[in-house]
């Protein structure tokens, strides 16, 4: 199995999420979190001081996947969160070991 | 404010001239009249009924004032946190123009003196003419009666914030607000208030119901239309979204200073320091008693659970109703009329929202244009010319409304008023913003409207320190079944 | 509010009688008396004591229906954000329902005339009788009379919502607080100020101490006993959890309008307009100053840092403590009384929370139960009759307080009163919460209360955009050293 | 409260004495005097002046007092969220101080009678004297004086709070609290309006322009250099950082909290109730709008953007401005007198800030102690003896300005009396801080000061359930340009 | 030594930690994030439009332990995190290559 | 490639990020996140109520690197996130099998 820890921009999370439970994955965790990188956020200005928050609020997905579905959630989230300009974001993927569930302790794909 | 202290107000003589410079309109000697009355030697200063009823205008004032307040935490507490500095600084300055402007044009258009019923200008009270710098009693009811009628010219251009909360540019809400508070409400404020045609008629609009309410709401209506929704509001299919509020604990304090700021509106709309003061607070209190229980009751029934921004919008619109009626209906009439505006604006609400699909994000065109019509229309209904006898003489009181055995002549006279005003501020408004829209344009950059107009127009945010919730338009909401 | 301008009424005949439709009863024409004083010739209108007293104690109204706000905002603020769009509705619809039943019945309860000294009912007063319609000043001052009450009943049942907060039915509080607006609360204020049996005694309540405080204070503890604890508040040792408040300013806020509104809280109970009221307000003044003062260092003292939450329940400790006898007693007495009560309120607090194991969440319970009698009884201590007199007439005028000379007897009058209603309201509360316990229920699930009442009685919440902490009961947060 | 209801009051003999104490002073029994008006047979009480007078001072008072809850909000919502439970604290504590300490020593130093024009203390006078226990309308009177008297000098001390916010600690803050309102502030008040020598000068500061806000603005001047800037503020290259505040709606909640409790301020300062308050209230409304909307115009121009919290200091400081001449100056002076500060205190706010190296979270020297003399002075410039006359009798009315032909005469006392207490106060307040600083110290640690004052004073937090960032002093923000 | 990503109810968290603790492991990190799986959210409503938030909040525990200790920390958390109704929530196990303790540049087990 | 999760004090986090970006890696991903270990959190009270919140606000940081970068990051965070308390936080270090930038689907090395 595979784990998709995907970095998007905020505005995007919508339709990956419903892009994906087209494509027979709707579950997955999300949280916010900021990113730095080549894209900056706005400048801001309080009394004419501009400052620069330094980083651009983000949404953090994390779908663990089975490796058959790999591509197709890759190729969901290249799709539904494009927009083509700097700071689209990144796809990292990982190996996992295993996969429980807790209400049955279901492990491996079953558990998916 | 020399003082040695007050109490040689009291004793010396020439502290007491210092203060009392108006002594000769104010003070009334009494003394060797009583002359069979040993007891009372010297003369006695008392406060005459000229300088009561100044002061009262001003206490009143103060306290509509305070409203602006009001409308500023609900229609901010009503939408999203990313508009929050943006609301702020609308309701901050359409007060500040507003004052300006009609201090320039609107009062002297609003008062223009007789010469017609439908428009003047009287240059002598531009920039509040004599009494710009008064020197004596009637140059200060002047200024009492300029001050009270600015809060309230001020509060119906703040209402029409809330309908197009959101979405509107700041330059252009500028630009509207100047001329409502210009020319718009003095116009059809002259018509009933200042010596215009429905004045003569006997229209009876005691507190400003239609003169301010509906004025506010009509061109709310307008305003709401011409920007459109809100991004995300609609779906394709005409479906609604709930756009959830920010903040409702700021919405409900900005209930009760709106309500509390009322006891100026309508009891400071006697103009004078009279006794009735008190039956028309009777009849504000227990009219927005009975519209905010319709409200929640009529929210708890259709929804299953009691809605609170329905029950805010209740109370006001139980306020808003009272407000032409306050000085003519018994106190079980106001309890009546108030239960009536708490349903009717819960049905309008959703009736403007779902079925002419208008995003009005507070309520601000059911609450103050409908219920602002209701309440004018009431007087026709349940209004007693016993009880507004005491207010106007006999001449100009209303007659019996419906309800009372007065048939429906009365009614019909409110029912043109109310016809009347809506033509007029629609297609007034109408023209306004259309020019406004043309030139400078009305909406913000859908890219603005996402990321909020507090960065969009101001480059900062309400709420530094909080972690936000990173929310698109209808990010993250979906509508299921209403 | 037709005017043309305000100047008109001071000079064109017929807009003067058109305001002053009151004339008769008002005005006072004064002139050709002046044989031998030819410079004032027009005759003056001045204010009449009865006017005036009807706008003090409207305005004074006023601000007591602020303090609504003030209690709304203390309460949602002390507490946690899930229940914040329950407490504001609770506020709101306490006072709507309050001014309806007041007004149809608990009015003619506390002023029915004098047949019983225990209980009655005066049909004349039900929905406000006469006044419903008032056609004189008469009429008039009954209004106000009214109004002034309604704000005070609606105070008393407020109190209740802080103590029972966070856990509590929303259907289950409307019903309470209608029957303490209706029936609970006038019968104890007619004891006391509508022809009683206390009242006769001279048992001193000046502005509610114990008529309007201690009732609400006895309330919320039976209801606080009723109701149970909060999840998570007591640990299965019995040790106690602290349930950290969520929003600290808008608590102080709410003191701030507290004791804004409570200027008109006290001098208005002189219930006309007297130059007494100055010396009621600064007796008001400094005993919350001083209530305010000993709480914060007392908690500075115990817990090594000053607690703001106990500060702002020790400013009202002050403000509840003097209301009974701010009319009473010097300035040196009132800060007296002030600095006592901000203990008590502070020992109180802990020895009820941590002792009885009541969960009261504001500390309802200590403010105005406690120091409500505090302050009637402070009435026998530092009571001055050479005040007193300045306020009512020289047979009903307390007896100097025990600290003043008087000995015993006025504190054993005012004992009495204090343990009469006590007993009265503990009883008669009991009664109620027990008949909805076994009927509707007065608590929520447990399941609905760690979601939050805003979520399970109203299916939404206060704060969208921000983003929460995820807490259950105690989630997080565990108790150490106390 | 004992009322039979109210009506009682009118027709019940008894009762009307009970409630009527002072009748003797109060009440003006006309009647067989119209000897030749039948129509008017019972007696009939007025309203005499001196009561009508003490009631103004107090409603005026409690607006003012008011305002205690707008200084605490804005200075909380234009700070960060980390320190509010701090400066609630501060506020409330402040004026609970002050009051304690205002009546027992400084009320009597302010007016200590005119032996010296310096300084004196008039022990009659001290915890209120004979008006400790009133028993007369003489009592009555001082008590209203002293409160209206009590609310300036607490405002004068809080508006410190603002400059020093975010890293003083809390027992130096108290201290610095006690001694401006027990001797610092009663001392230039003394000269002032207490028959001291500027008074005498005829100096004109009639609502406070320089008595209040410029002490207040110059003591926190002092304050903000002592304490030093808050950490993170400058960069090692001089540079500034922006702080960003955490609650932008609850700084224009207390902005219109301000503007509310200034009609107080001004209007009240009449010291009686007479018909002249319109006026100032009218110039009071216009100069408050034009320095909003002038302080949002500038930082618009300058930024690009309308900045919210120079409209809302833009507002205070037209506010501020005319305070000293609101009834001395004509409606269109008062215009631009409110403009003028609105640009001043936007130029000078940066000016503190980027030039002058002093942090101060919230421009309180500008809109106080920069805009307070601005107003002072402009008396001199805009002043019309003419509208002042109407205030004061003609010995001590002010000279024409010199925009209205008087020459530079009254320009120059008004020069000297700015001047005067500019120097008094910067003396006595490095005098005051710097024993305090040396003693216990003014800062906090840096640690403190990076967690947040509520942790390090308070050992809570204001906003719990909240999810904040965790900031550290410039964490997350960076300088870009200006 | 292995990552362990556990997904669990917010109500259960306090349960969980403090099971951990009893077994020797008081030491992870938490967060708040949002998880979208068969469980939904409560429908909340405003002024009569319902709206589904669409997602759970929950929380995410990371816990990174050594390979002898796995086993014991999963039967831990399966006990503690049950309720036995949909939406417990799941564990990721994968594997970590080196922990470092920034104090002390500790590394390896000795960091944990 | 590797993925770098450092758990560090809320404190150090603007020095940690502008060292970063000095040795060429002014990218990276953080989120606030809470710690529960050997240090404590201040107690706080409430009406003389002590309570223990239980855990530390921290800031985690994600970077993913290329192996060769990988030390010289460790190093730099040890430099720059270091008190000698406890409390200073960890590292762990695992693989990355795949990076994607969704811009213009570059993936490996490329993509970061
Ligand atoms: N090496 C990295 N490690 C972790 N997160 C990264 C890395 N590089 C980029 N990111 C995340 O991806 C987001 C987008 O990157 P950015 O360089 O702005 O644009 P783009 O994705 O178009 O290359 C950043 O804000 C950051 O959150
Ligand atoms: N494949 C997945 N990848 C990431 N997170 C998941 C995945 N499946 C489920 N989750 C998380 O687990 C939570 C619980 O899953 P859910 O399907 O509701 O119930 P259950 O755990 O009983 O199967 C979801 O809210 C989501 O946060
Ligand atoms: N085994 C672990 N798994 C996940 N996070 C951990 C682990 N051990 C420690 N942490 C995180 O590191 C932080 C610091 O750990 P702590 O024991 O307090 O000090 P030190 O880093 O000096 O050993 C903790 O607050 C927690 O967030």
């Amino acid at each position: 199995m595979k784990k998709i820890e995907a970095i998007i921009r905020t505005s995007k999370f919508e339709e990956v999420v419903s892009e994906l439970s087209k494509i027979g994955v709707p579950f997955l965790t999300f949280s916010e979190v900021k990113g730095i990188g080549t894209e900056h956020a706005t400048t801001q200005q309080y009394r004419g001081t501009a400052y620069d928050v330094g980083f651009i609020p983000r949404t953090l997905l994390e779908i663990v996947i089975t490796d058959e579905k790999l591509d197709s959630v890759l190729d969901c989230i290249f799709e539904a969160a494009y927009t083509g300009n700097i700071g689209d974001g990144k796809i990292f993927v990982s190996d996992i070991l295993e996969v429980y569930r807790i209400r049955n302790k279901d492990k491996g794909e079953k558990a998916l | 404010m020399k003082f040695e202290p007050i109490r040689g107000l009291l004793f010396s003589k020439k502290t007491f001239r210092i203060v009392f410079g108006l002594s000769a309109m104010m003070l009334l000697f009494i003394g060797h009249s009583y002359g069979q009355d040993a007891e009372v030697e010297e003369p006695v200063a008392v406060l005459t009924q000229d300088v009561a009823n100044i002061m009262w205008l001003c206490l009143a004032a103060f306290l509509v004032f305070f409203m602006q307040a009001g409308f500023a935490l609900v229609e901010s507490g009503l939408t999203r946190a990313k508009n929050s500095v943006n609301i702020m600084m609308k309701n901050m300055l359409d007060f500040c123009f507003g004052a300006v402007l009609f201090w320039a044009v609107g009062y002297a258009i609003m008062y223009s003196s007789g010469d017609s019923n439908f428009f003047g200008f009287d240059t002598s009270l531009a920039f509040l003419g004599s009494a710009n710098a008064p020197t004596d009693g009637d140059g200060y009811a002047t200024s009492a009666a300029w001050l009270f009628q600015v809060v309230f010219a001020a509060t119906a251009a703040t209402i029409v914030s809330g309908a197009m909360a959101e979405r509107t540019q700041l330059k252009s809400y500028i630009f509207y607000s100047i001329l409502i508070t210009a020319i718009v409400y003095p116009i059809s404020g002259h018509w009933i208030w200042g010596g215009g045609w429905l004045g003569d008629m006997n229209f009876r609009d005691f507190a400003g119901s239609t003169v301010v309410h509906s004025v506010g709401g009509w061109a709310a209506l307008v305003g709401a239309i011409m920007v459109g929704p809100r991004l995300g509001k609609y779906n394709k299919d005409g479906s609604v979204n709930a756009i959830a509020p920010h903040n409702m604990p700021m919405a409900a304090l900005g209930m009760f200073i709106l309500w509390f700021g009322w006891y100026g509106f309508n009891p400071g709309s006697t103009l004078a320091a009279v006794g009735g003061i008190s039956h028309i607070a009777v009849t504000t209190t227990l009219a927005a008693a009975t519209g905010g229980i319709a409200a929640v009751v009529v929210s708890w029934f259709n929804f299953k659970k009691p809605d609170l921004s329905m029950g805010i919008n209740g109370v006001l619109a139980g306020l808003v109703g009272i407000t032409a009626p306050c000085a003519s209906v018994s106190t079980g009439s106001a309890a009546i009329i108030g239960l009536v505006a708490g349903v009717i604006v819960f049905y309008s609400a959703l009736f403007i929202e779902r079925k002419l699909k208008i995003d009005d994000p507070v309520g601000a065109v059911s609450v103050h244009g409908i219920c602002g019509a209701w309440g004018t229309i009431a007087v026709g209904l349940f209004g007693q010319n016993s009880i507004d006898v005491q207010y106007w003489d006999s001449e100009t009181a209303i007659k019996d409304g419906l309800f009372f055995g007065g048939g429906f002549e009365q009614l019909g006279i409110q029912l043109m008023g109310v016809g009347a005003v809506l033509v007029y501020v629609l297609a007034a408004m109408f023209i306004i913003f259309y020019l406004i829209k043309a030139t400078m344009g009305l909406r913000v950059s859908d890219e603005e409207q996402l990321e909020g107009l507090d960065l969009g127009e101001h480059g900062n945010s309400a709420y530094g320190g909080f972690v936000m919730e990173n929310t698109g338009p209808a990010a993250i909401i979906k509508r299921t079944e209403a």
